[in-house]
């Protein structure tokens, strides 16, 4: 994918020549993403879920689009809007509930929360709570893939706001000295927290990769099988040695920054949030486009939606039931490996 | 005396100062249109404008160098890290540009700044933001560090330290910024290093600062029902330390417990305890104990974190060990 | 045995590593090409070619978190930071990446890694180079902390570190590269967590680590001279610590000087006194003093750094105090 | 001056339209700028100065044509080779040498060394030592200038090394958005230390500023006219709103990177070193410009030389016979406000 190049959805075939098998699953994963967390705002609601919770609402898209052309042993690595992501690269809908919810059986045994869903065994290489901080780290992960000669790849994910941080910068560098295996995705929702992008930038989000030769491209993440299409692209370029990409995924939060944030405010218009709601949903987007093909009925959507909901009532029940951490757990996984010898913990309480 | 929330309370010292004086600014991620993350600059910028309220990109390495060289030419910066946990990112600037500026230069250019923000744990916000790292800010000559517990104390304190010569690391709490009580309205300053006894007792000392205070006095209020009057020293700053405050207490009750919220590994606690021990030796009729965060990263389960973080009940059993009983 | 440098026992320890272990490989700032600043590195690019032997670009941030990242999916990474003063550009991949990692994902993913580089003041480097930040690192937990003497100790505890599960920070110390010592050859490994009493005394105990062990020797031996024989503590490594050993030997002294290179306020040694006074109170004879480094930023002036340092002078008073003489 | 414009000295005029008085000040401070390194490497060389020492000996082109056309009120700031820059903005090489000496009546009161040299009165804004550090505190200085309403400009030196550092990409940013009046200069010598640059970038140093819209050009150091009439220009572009600006000025090290360091070695061949020393040294290109243009005759420069030499000699002496400071200077200066109560130092030491 050339530097610059923007992917829009004009082309010609509105479903991108997807099979109404291939259709039906993206559209299926995306009611998922969606129901979920609008379960989890309801659990957050009435205290069940509690600390920061960030919702992908709206931008599911990117998630569906940028994993769904992975492989299962490809890296993603994310920041702390991450649900979605985690369940776009495999996890189990319930591990993911019951890390929100705190309990055993959470996909970080209900330590991680929110913030930090990790999902090892789906090389889901969680998300990361300080804005950039995991952008070296997926550096790292491309780095490995180059050492031990594999054809992996690792997609990163990050927000707007993250462009500014030097640890971006530092990674591109790297990136590009030793051409990773690496497609730096950008989730550009117009702001970080209340902080419009343009606010805070003098240029694009696509300029800043121009300063280390990495190609750069822009894709509409409310299309996402315009989305899909794209990655498929860039994934094929990077696992087969292109080096390093860096993606701009246009999109738009429909939610509060956080839980605990207003939906619109001093920032932006609730004008603004509705007519974006309105006209940019991801999911209602491509139900259209399958309704005008005939490759979907209403009663097919409601069946499905039905489907995904029970899925999502499950995770709810499990994470319900599943019990508090063990107490044991306080002290465990501060270190893989205690030593034979010597103190390594400080407090003086019994463990 | 108005009653007023601590967050208020802080907003007050801000303008105050920056009506009292040019060179003070505010910059931090969310300060200006936003009000502040936790609303702490509310209305600044409509009363001062974009050049004194300034939204800054996150990019904690770089706006707090940023105010450093402001400061180093004369200006006196507010920092705002919108928590101290994401200040760890700029401690080159405050360690190596603002904290030895002075000294490098033979005294030719101090740093007259604050850096100010939360620290410590609010609730379920897991390992990466629940750190009271004052033992980083308070381990390196050069820098002041001020921990305000009370809304009075926020608003004095502030107005001191933004009249500092030099760089404060001014560290609130998020769980405090609501918490009320009565603040004097205008001028009114509390100098660095003098430490506050919140509760006199007479029978066991508690050494605490920030957010703890609260806790200990819980503490203090338990024992005192079991007959036991404990003295709550606030130490209110770090640097300066009130050292006279600290060791009257203990040679008054010859006992002493150390509270803090962070790490106990070379955790305030422990610079407190070793200069007690050496300094009023002959004054202790038991060892030092100290309570602290259990010494793990924070867990976001709620069981756990409660687990993690010091409690009174904690407080209370150290109280009474120091006492034998 | 061999007698070689502290320089040829750490570069042994990484050949020989990463002979043994595919996983291991070196990044940091000239360490292939130009063998590293200090030379540690010499011949390595040679023999393993310059993917296991990396010159990084200027990037602290950065190259420490590409380590951390690596280290998430199985490598060994051993990155080198020119000096451990630049490391604090690095801090939050250590403390917010590598030291939560595995909490944070539950036990999932482990850092077998290592940060090596040397910490401390060597001479007139002045305030920005001349740090010792051990307490930075050794506060948090989900970190272990590293600190050899002597060449023996440097090639057994890097080996060592190497093959450790979690995240190490081992902090060489510049003026040490070109000291000599008996190295034993191949497979020495020394486990972290065990002290090593350098000097076996029974009057007094001086407790240190790194660097200051061999300003401890000389100032036993100076007491010696006097009549008072010190026990020389070498903790090696400083999490884990191994308290068992301070104890037996502040139990044989019921005295204890503690010594390091770095600032006092929450330095190593207020954890060590405030720990043995609380586990070994009624074995002191004497408050616990300690000697650190004067409590400024390290000045360029050869007089002043001579001063700024701790000195055996200050280390002999200190235990003759705790000795009443 | 527009981006990636190159201004090598093609100029017709070899003398660039300078008047011969002018012509003769900047010989005569380039001159001293050598003379003096040499007495530094001497001096280094019998203890008398010691820590790390850099020498800026090849690269004087780059501290007289940008520092040249500064105002005696306009900040420079660098790094920790910056000796020739602090003579350049004014400082008395006497204070310089003293401070390197450690020496009372030292810039820094002996308390910097080679690496911390300030001077206030001259708003030399110091040596500073962490690469890429020095790169904020210029943005400070420049949001100061904006602040106050000021018309002064504020020239940052650093490295080529240095431009991988994340502090000059946020500090870029930040200037880009706030338009504020800095001019980083990035002395290209080749070389971080033993690293070769393209070895760690996969582009040029102007391509850094392109991310954020920062106008950037080149200059040939070597060429102290060039530079000058190069740098006239932008600083005046600069103090009147022009915004900042990021200038590339190539050079070569002379020396090795240290004093401990060896000339050449691994990363650089002794040949390399001969061939640029004997063609590209800044004083010897000017000399040879001015016995051509007859504006100068081997007497003058030989009388201008020993005069420089003296002075010099001068700085030495002064240096050599200042006293070390004060023991009680040890805890003056860390901090500037000794707070009425509680404790500032924790050492238990007397005072
Ligand atoms: C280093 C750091 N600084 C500040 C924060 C607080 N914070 C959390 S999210 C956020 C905004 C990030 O916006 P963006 O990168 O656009 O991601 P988005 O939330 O829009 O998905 C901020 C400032 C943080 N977590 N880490
Ligand atoms: C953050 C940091 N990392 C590493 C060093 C060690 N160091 C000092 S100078 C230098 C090379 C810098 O090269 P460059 O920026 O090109 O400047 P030059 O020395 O060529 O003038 C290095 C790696 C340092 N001082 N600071
Ligand atoms: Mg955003
Ligand atoms: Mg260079």
């Amino acid at each position: 994918m050339e530097s610059g190049t923007v992917a829009f959805s004009v082309d010609r075939d509105p479903l991108f020549g997807f099979s109404r098998e291939d259709l039906l699953g993206i559209l299926r994963r995306m009611l998922l993403y969606r129901r979920f967390e609008e379960k989890v705002e309801e659990s957050y609601a009435i205290g069940k879920i509690g600390g920061f919770c960030h919702l992908h609402i709206g931008q599911e898209g990117a998630a569906e689009g940028c994993i769904g052309p992975l492989r299962a042993d490809d890296y993603v690595i994310s920041a702390y809007r991450e649900h979605t992501q985690a369940l776009a690269k495999g996890m189990d809908p319930k591990a993911v509930m019951a890390e929100l919810y705190g309990r055993t059986g959470g996909a970080s045994g209900g330590k991680g929360g929110s913030m930090h869903i990790f999902g090892a065994d789906q090389s889901f290489m969680g998300g990361h709570g300080i804005v950039g901080g995991q952008v070296p780290l997926a550096t790292g992960m491309g780095w490995a893939i180059k050492y031990r000669g594999e054809d992996r790849v690792t997609v990163c994910f990050m927000g707007d706001a993250a462009v500014n941080q030097g640890a971006l910068h530092e990674s591109l560098n790297m990136a590009a000295v030793w051409q990773l295996p690496v497609i730096y995705v950008v989730e550009n929702n117009g702001y970080g927290m209340g902080t419009a992008f343009s606010r805070i930038s003098a240029t694009e989000i696509g300029d800043r990769s121009k300063a280390y030769g990495i190609p750069a491209s822009v894709v509409n993440g409310q299309d996402v099988l315009a989305t899909y299409r794209h990655f498929e692209g860039l994934v094929g370029e990077v696992r087969s040695g292109g080096g390093p990409h860096f993606a701009e995924v246009r999109t738009y939060r429909f939610r509060g920054h956080s839980m605990s944030d207003p939906v619109s405010g001093t920032y932006r218009s609730k004008e603004e949030v509705e007519e974006r709601t309105e006209q940019d949903d991801p999911i209602t987007i491509l139900v259209h486009r399958l309704f005008q093909a005939e490759a979907l009925t209403q009663e097919d959507l409601e069946a499905m939606d039905g489907e995904v909901r029970a899925q999502v009532a499950d995770a709810v029940a499990f994470a319900d039931e599943a019990p508090l951490p063990e107490a044991s757990e306080l002290y465990k996984h501060v270190y893989s490996q205690i030593n034979e010898h010597g103190r390594l913990f400080f407090d003086g309480r019994d463990r | 005396m108005p009653e007023i929330t601590y967050r208020e309370a802080l907003n007050q010292a801000l303008a105050e100062e920056m009506e009292r004086d040019d060179s003070v600014f505010l910059m931090g991620e969310e300060v200006a249109e936003y009000d502040g993350a936790y609303k702490v600059s509310k209305g600044l910028l409509g009363q001062f404008g974009d050049l004194r309220v300034v939204d800054s990109p996150i990019s904690e390495l770089g706006f707090a160098g940023l105010g450093v060289g402001a400061a180093m030419v004369g200006l006196r910066p507010v920092i705002e890290f919108m928590t101290f946990n994401f200040s760890v990112l700029a401690l080159d600037q405050v360690l190596h540009s603002a904290a030895k500026m002075l000294y490098m230069s033979g005294g030719q250019i101090n740093i007259p700044m604050v850096f100010r923000g939360p620290t410590g744990a609010a609730l379920q916000l897991a390992a990466q933001h629940s750190q009271a790292l004052e033992t980083w800010y308070v381990h390196a000559p050069g820098i002041k560090v001020v921990t305000p517990a009370t809304p009075a104390d926020a608003k004095g304190l502030l107005k001191a330290s933004i009249r500092d010569n030099d760089p404060v690391a001014f560290m609130e709490g998020e769980l405090l910024y609501n918490i009320r009580g009565e603040v004097p309205e205008g001028e009114h300053v509390i100098p660095l290093g003098v430490a506050d006894l919140k509760r006199e007792g007479g029978d066991v000392s508690i050494v605490t600062h920030g957010k703890m205070v609260h806790l200990a006095l819980r503490a203090a209020g338990v024992l005192s029902k079991e007959g036991f009057e404990a003295d709550v020293l606030d130490l209110r700053s770090l640097r300066p330390l009130d050292a006279d405050a600290i060791l009257a207490s203990v040679r008054k009750t010859n006992r002493m417990v150390c509270l803090e919220e962070g790490w106990p590994y070379s955790g305030v606690g422990a610079q407190i305890a070793a200069m007690v021990q050496e300094e009023a030796f002959d004054d202790l009729d038991a060892p030092i104990l100290r309570v602290t965060q259990a010494d793990v990263p924070m867990p976001y389960a709620k069981n756990l974190e409660i687990m993690a973080k010091p409690s009174a009940q904690r407080v209370v059993d150290a109280c009474k060990r120091v006492l034998y009983r």
